[in-house]
């Protein structure tokens, strides 16, 4: 088990290197000159050296990765190119805001999706398993923020049962609470779809299995044996899917933001490619791709408490 | 006379275990083929016979090419091999055709029966109608109807699929065909039809075949000479008749009991230890019934007990006087260019 | 003597997307307890189809007729729940293939614990006890630390083992084992035919051991029951029906056994024809298309299942001598 | 990352039958959401493909004085802010999606299928580079990173286009990889290799044809992620730029004058619900149709 996950732990250090160096040749290693890319053929020569001078573009490129890669070292993603304030500071105080908004997103979709995919697994082709087949790959591909507008709309805007902007007064957690749900719902119900789908395939597959058979001869009850045998089994390939997912529930969650004009790092996202402002940027997909890996270990580790066989050594 | 296939001391070893594993002493490599020699003529059929692991499948895909040889030789007919000489392997590929286990493996799914068994004329450059022209004669070889060229391998039945094998198998004309467990899967009707045909063949091209099998039983019947391999060894050689008669190994007559009423001298005990780790001294000695000190600290050498029949065992069951310690089977030293 | 299985002129009929398939047909069989039964066929025989009907396994897809009693119920007239509840009491299995026949994630000791969940009144811990007991039975060495193990780190001839034990853990009536060695070595097959041998005194009852090698039911059953394409064709004492097959299909089948061929030959016996598929059965005798001893009859009439001597026989040749 | 070291099931690949072709088309015809699916998509297609003679106005044609109109007989879906009519920038906006799309997944396609046969079949390095490259590749979150480019490269279709490859490249390579790595230890491949078959030879005689049905499959169930990548970055303003026509940039129009007309969030976001589903359901019936072993146990 130790050395399975020194070794996850040394595979995320290796894509996370990786990762760092596309980023920087995709940011930095512009064909042609970024500076007259980024600010368009009619800026002025002034606002090209500007430009070049705060991203060190002026720089041979070899000084500019170690540059880059030295101040990442430190924690130091550069500064906000209007306020002045480091890109660390104002990421790290969006970044709680949106990964509150992505987890409640994803809970409640765990909480419905894996009963909804186990009772159709339970009974395939049932006119339940119709029904949640047909709801949950009707609601598995829309675009979370299409459904973020409709809700808003309709909740927000015309029945004026729920909050429409913004995150809630600080402090108030039960006024907080209400700006999360449409948002959240929003976010989550495409995962739901895709959670239920998910489940009910592997969980068929997993009752297929030779052992299933062994327990009903001996047996026992077909709900035990779903519950209790088969469904463990079962999540180990859920897991992993969910862990290479989370990047499309971030992406989700970002967008969500930016029509519920919550705080997070949506909304820092959107202001500072509108007043085109890179550092701010990379920053939060630096710190993003960082929190990526990180829960991607956790759902590895996850993988192999669920399943001995990860364990051995290979 | 030359024969048609001479091994000697072929080594496979794979690539095995994590840099863990290394750490803690264990090997990074598993060694599956621990030197094996062997001699096949023209027009024989050669049975290699063995347990899982005992590495007869290795040894039947490193001679036809399938898996690279670590070290040791492979000649054809008097012109040698070592490595990966192109020129050899294409010559070898003309005269060898290779039966999979698993006739629906080995067939690709997408692909018409009839491209299937000329695969091996088109690699060669044969053109397109004459491929067609010989799928159908190679078809009725094996007594399956011109119509199955147009057909899919989901389309036909275990049997038929082996057939087509078969026949693929022989496209190009070999010279040795080598059948891995050419009746597993097949029902004792259809198994006695499958050998038939092998034999069928075997009579009118004289064609030799390196037979590989688990069942004693079919082997007993269709095999001129066996070789029974334990741990990626050869333990013993013989004429068929004498393996069943006279067997000198004690795992070869251990396997022979199985297959008799009286199940009690068969019983081995324990389980076939992993090749990770190989039992010192002679490799046989953790499950062997008969076995003496000498046995856990010293390799046998292969020696002669009869005429054409081989051993590697300290204490072979057969009189101590016709015992008689030989050198291995082919000694002339051999270029080992990819130890 | 008191009949374990008694099936009489028992059906199975699947629902086929191409109309009812007809698996197993009339089958008339009696198994006196404390036997061996060997149940023997090629594929398509309806050998399987029979073994989950005898264990109250047969999807929801399949009609059964006829009778199948186990001791003195009658299993198909029971309800689905008492039905089930004869499943890990009366009746056990141990499966074809040892290597998925055990939950991967879970522990040894807590599969062995669950399959004893009919067992009231003892603790976990006795359950815990009892299963280290059978390991031991079976001739597992250090079953302490198999039952923390997980199957994956077991190899096969011991997994194979483990089921045994599981099976008798129940004490069943009747243990049915499912082609248990097809899956393993020879040697390995040895070894686990001994310990049915052996520990064919510990099931109250008696065994059913479904194969497809004459060779095994010679060295360990009582009985043989041979089927051919869904039909019950010949059965007996193992001693009579392998000395004296009656049935042409069970000569046939005699003479294909390389094994049983004294003297080497390469040109061997082989049956003309193939199984008739489900969806075309034959008029009459369902071996008549590939019987060499056919006569008119055979045609038209299905042969009765008759008893001739100590053996029952379905032939109309066996009928007229 | 699981993905590193992770090993393909050594199972055979979904045996297709034949190559897809109108029996794939008459079997998708037989169930009813299929059916359903693929008269959608190709009505969009068709939308998109003769949209000037669908369209009954000018999508990018101002007039002023009817503003914000609701849904009336002459304008079905009424009008926006510019009084350009909502259904024919609708329907213009189906040649957007479609354009991006197609482009986005094919060159993805491409870019995964060439490097999932190099990695499946090369040397165990080149294999483990690739996939650390695609593991990082992944890692980036898709939203935030193309906000990042766009921040540097300005916003264009070109940029979208880069974009949507980039992101959607190693989900491919992904799937050919490891598609490869099964096929290669098939049987089969390891006979072609044996008669002396050269590496291009087994790709194109074996790997490919074996590999287009899982991938028709995840085309059409990517097709909608595309879509929503398009029209979430032109709803940020960072995509499709104005005047153009496309759903993500009328979104972005509705959202700002949600209050106002809430009719114009709700029309544009309509064939984004619609195509995203009919293309989901279209490949959920393909996989039924080429992949038997993941039919629905009917």
């Amino acid at each position: 088990m130790i050395s399975y996950v020194l070794r996850q732990v040394g595979l995320s250090v290796g894509v996370l290197v990786s990762a760092i160096i596309i980023l920087f040749s995709l940011i930095y290693l512009v064909p042609g000159d970024p500076a007259t890319i980024a600010l368009g053929p009619r800026a002025s020569e002034q606002q090209k050296i500007v430009f070049r001078q705060s991203m060190g573009l002026d720089q041979p490129v070899p000084v500019q990765a170690f540059h880059f890669v030295s101040k990442l070292a430190t924690g130091d993603l550069g500064t906000d190119l209007l306020t002045r304030q480091p890109v660390l500071r104002l990421v790290g105080a969006a970044l709680p805001k949106t990964v509150t908004l992505a987890l409640t997103g994803l809970g409640w979709a765990l909480l419905l999706g894996v009963p909804m995919g186990c009772i159709s697994a339970m009974r395939p082709d049932s006119m339940t398993d119709r029904l949640i087949g047909l709801v949950s790959t009707s609601v598995v591909a829309l675009p979370s923020f299409l459904l973020a507008i409709y809700l808003l709309i309709a909740f927000a805007v015309t029945l004026r049962w729920l909050p429409a902007m913004g995150a809630g007064e600080p402090g108030d957690i039960g006024d907080q609470i209400q700006h999360l749900i449409l948002p959240a719902f929003a976010v989550g119900l495409g995962w739901v779809g895709y959670i239920a789908r998910l489940v009910r395939a592997s969980l068929l597959e997993t009752l297929q299995e030779n052992h299933v058979r062994t327990y009903r001869a001996f047996g026992v009850s077909d709900t035990r044996i779903a519950m209790r045998y088969a469904l463990p089994i079962a999540m180990i390939p859920v897991v992993a899917v969910i862990g290479v997912g989370l990047g499309n529930l971030l992406s989700g969650a970002v967008l969500v933001e930016v029509v519920f004009s919550r705080p997070g790092l949506g909304s820092l996202a959107h202001d500072a490619v509108t007043t085109r402002n890179s550092p701010v940027l990379v920053g939060t997909v630096l710190v993003t791709t960082l929190l990526y890996i990180a829960a991607n270990l956790s759902t590895d580790i996850l993988s192999a408490l669920l399943d001995p066989r990860l364990r051995k050594e290979a | 006379m030359i024969p048609l296939l001479e091994v000697n001391d072929l080594v496979v070893r794979y690539p095995a275990g994590s840099l863990f594993g290394a750490l803690k002493g264990e090997p990074r490599k598993v060694t599956v083929l621990a030197g094996v020699s062997l001699k096949l003529n023209q027009g024989e059929t050669l049975g290699l016979v063995g347990e899982s692991g005992s590495g007869k499948t290795t040894l039947g895909r490193a001679i036809g090419g399938m898996t690279p040889m670590s070290s040791g030789s492979i000649t054809l007919a008097g012109v040698g091999a070592t490595g990966r000489k192109d020129g050899f392997w294409k010559e070898m590929r003309r005269n060898v055709g290779f039966m999979f286990q698993d006739p629906m493996a080995a067939l690709d799914p997408r692909m018409l029966l009839s491209a299937s068994i000329t695969e091996p004329l088109a690699v060669t450059g044969t053109g397109r109608a004459e491929r067609r022209r010989l799928s159908v004669d190679l078809l009725r070889e094996v007594g399956l109807s011109p119509d199955f060229a147009a057909r899919y391998p989901h389309q036909i039945s275990g049997g038929q699929a082996r057939r087509v094998t078969v026949a693929r198998a022989l496209a190009l004309r070999p010279r040795l065909v080598i059948a891995d467990e050419p009746t597993a899967g097949l029902d004792l009707s259809v198994q006695g039809e499958l050998l038939n045909l092998l034999n069928t063949i075997q009579a009118d091209s004289g064609v030799s075949f390196l037979f590989i099998t688990h069942n004693l039983a079919v082997a007993r019947h269709v095999t001129d000479r066996i070789a029974v391999m334990y741990l990626g060894r050869i333990v013993e050689t013989a004429r068929t008749a004498d393996i069943f008669a006279r067997p000198a190994h004690p795992y070869t007559r251990a396997l022979l009991s199985t297959h008799s009423t009286d199940t009690s001298a068969g019983l081995l005990k324990g389980e076939v230890p992993s090749l990770r780790r190989r039992p010192g001294g002679c490799e046989f000695h953790t499950r062997c019934p008969i076995a003496a000190d000498r046995c856990r600290s010293e390799a046998p050498n292969e020696r002669a007990v009869a005429t054409d029949h081989l051993v590697r065992c300290h204490f072979p069951l057969v009189p101590a006087s016709e015992a008689t310690e030989q050198a291995p089977l082919n000694h002339q030293p051999v270029v080992r260019s990819l130890a | 003597m008191t009949a374990i299985i008694d099936m009489n002129d028992f059906s199975i009929t699947y629902a086929g997307e191409r109309g009812p398939v007809p698996a197993v047909r009339g089958v008339n069989l009696t198994l006196e307890k404390g036997r061996i039964l060997g149940l023997v066929g090629e594929s398509g025989s309806g050998k399987s189809s029979l073994v989950s009907a005898m264990l109250a396994l047969l999807p929801k897809s399949a009609k059964v007729s006829g009778r199948l009693s186990i001791g003195a119920d009658d299993l198909y007239a029971l309800s689905e729940a008492q039905r089930r509840a004869m499943r890990g009491q009366r009746l056990a299995t141990v499966s074809q293939d040892p290597f998925t026949a055990l939950n991967p994630v879970i522990r040894i000791g807590a599969q062995l614990v669950e399959f004893q969940h009919r067992l009231k009144g003892i603790s976990r811990s006795q359950k815990l006890e009892r299963a280290r007991e059978m390991l031991a039975r079976v001739g597992i060495s250090d079953p302490g630390t198999r039952l923390t193990q997980y199957p994956h780190q077991l190899s096969g001839g011991l997994r194979q083992r483990v089921a045994i034990a599981a099976a008798l853990l129940v004490n069943p009536s009747i243990l049915i084992a499912d082609e248990p060695t097809t899956a393993l070595d020879a040697t390995t097959e040895a070894e686990v035919i001994e310990i049915i041998r052996e520990l064919r005194g510990a099931v109250d009852g008696s065994i059913v051991f479904v194969t497809h090698d004459m060779g095994v039911v010679a060295r360990l059953c009582d009985d043989v029951a041979v089927m051919y394409a869904g039909e019950l064709v010949e059965s007996g004492p193992v001693a009579e029906v392998l000395e004296r097959p009656q049935h042409p299909y069970t000569r046939a089948l005699l003479a294909c056994d390389p094994a049983r061929i004294e003297t080497p030959s390469r040109s061997l016996p082989t049956i003309p024809g193939t199984v008739p598929s489900p969806h075309a059965l034959p008029a009459g005798c369902i071996f008549s298309p590939r019987c060499g001893a056919v006569i008119d009859i055979c045609r038209s009439v299905r042969p009765a299942f008759l008893p001739s001597d100590q053996s029952r026989v379905a032939c109309h040749r066996t009928e007229a001598s | 990352m699981t993905t590193v070291e992770e090993t393909p099931p050594v199972s055979a690949p979904p045996a297709l039958k034949a190559l897809p072709g109108w029996s794939t088309v008459r079997r998708l015809l037989s169930s009813p959401s299929g059916a359903i699916a693929l008269v959608v998509v190709v009505a969009l297609v068709f939308c998109a493909v003769f949209a000037p003679l669908v369209a009954p106005y000018d999508p990018v044609q101002i007039a002023p004085r009817i503003r914000f109109q609701g849904p009336s007989l002459e304008h079905w879906l009424g009008t926006d802010q510019l009084g350009r009519d909502v259904l024919s920038r609708v329907i213009f906006g189906t040649r957007v999606a479609f354009k991006v799309a197609l482009s986005g997944t094919a060159a993805a396609l491409l870019l995964g299928l060439v490097l999932g046969i190099v990695a499946g079949l090369g040397k165990s390095w080149i294999d483990g580079v690739l996939l650390l490259v695609c593991d990082a590749m992944r890692s980036l979150p898709m939203i935030l990173f193309a906000l990042a480019v766009v921040a540097i490269y300005g916003p264009s279709m070109a940029t979208l286009i880069t974009v949507i490859t980039f992101s959607m490249a190693p989900g491919y390579f992904r799937v050919v990889r490891n598609q490869v790595l099964v096929l290669r230890n098939m049987d089969f491949v390891v006979a072609s290799q044996s008669m002396g078959a050269s590496l291009g030879r087994v790709a194109i005689t074996h790997l490919v044809p074996n590999l287009i049905g899982p991938i028709i499959v995840l085309i059409a169930m990517d097709i909608p992620a595309v879509i929503g990548i398009e029209s979430g970055l032109s709803f940020l303003g960072q995509g499709i730029q104005p005047p153009e026509a496309s759903w993500g940039t009328m979104l972005s129009d509705g959202y700002s004058f949600l209050r106002q007309a809430p009719h114009l969030a709700i029309a544009s976001g309509l064939p984004v619900i619609v195509a995203t589903i009919a293309f989901t359901f279209l490949g959920e019936a393909l996989r039924d149709v080429l992949d038997p072993k993941s039919s629905r146990g009917r």
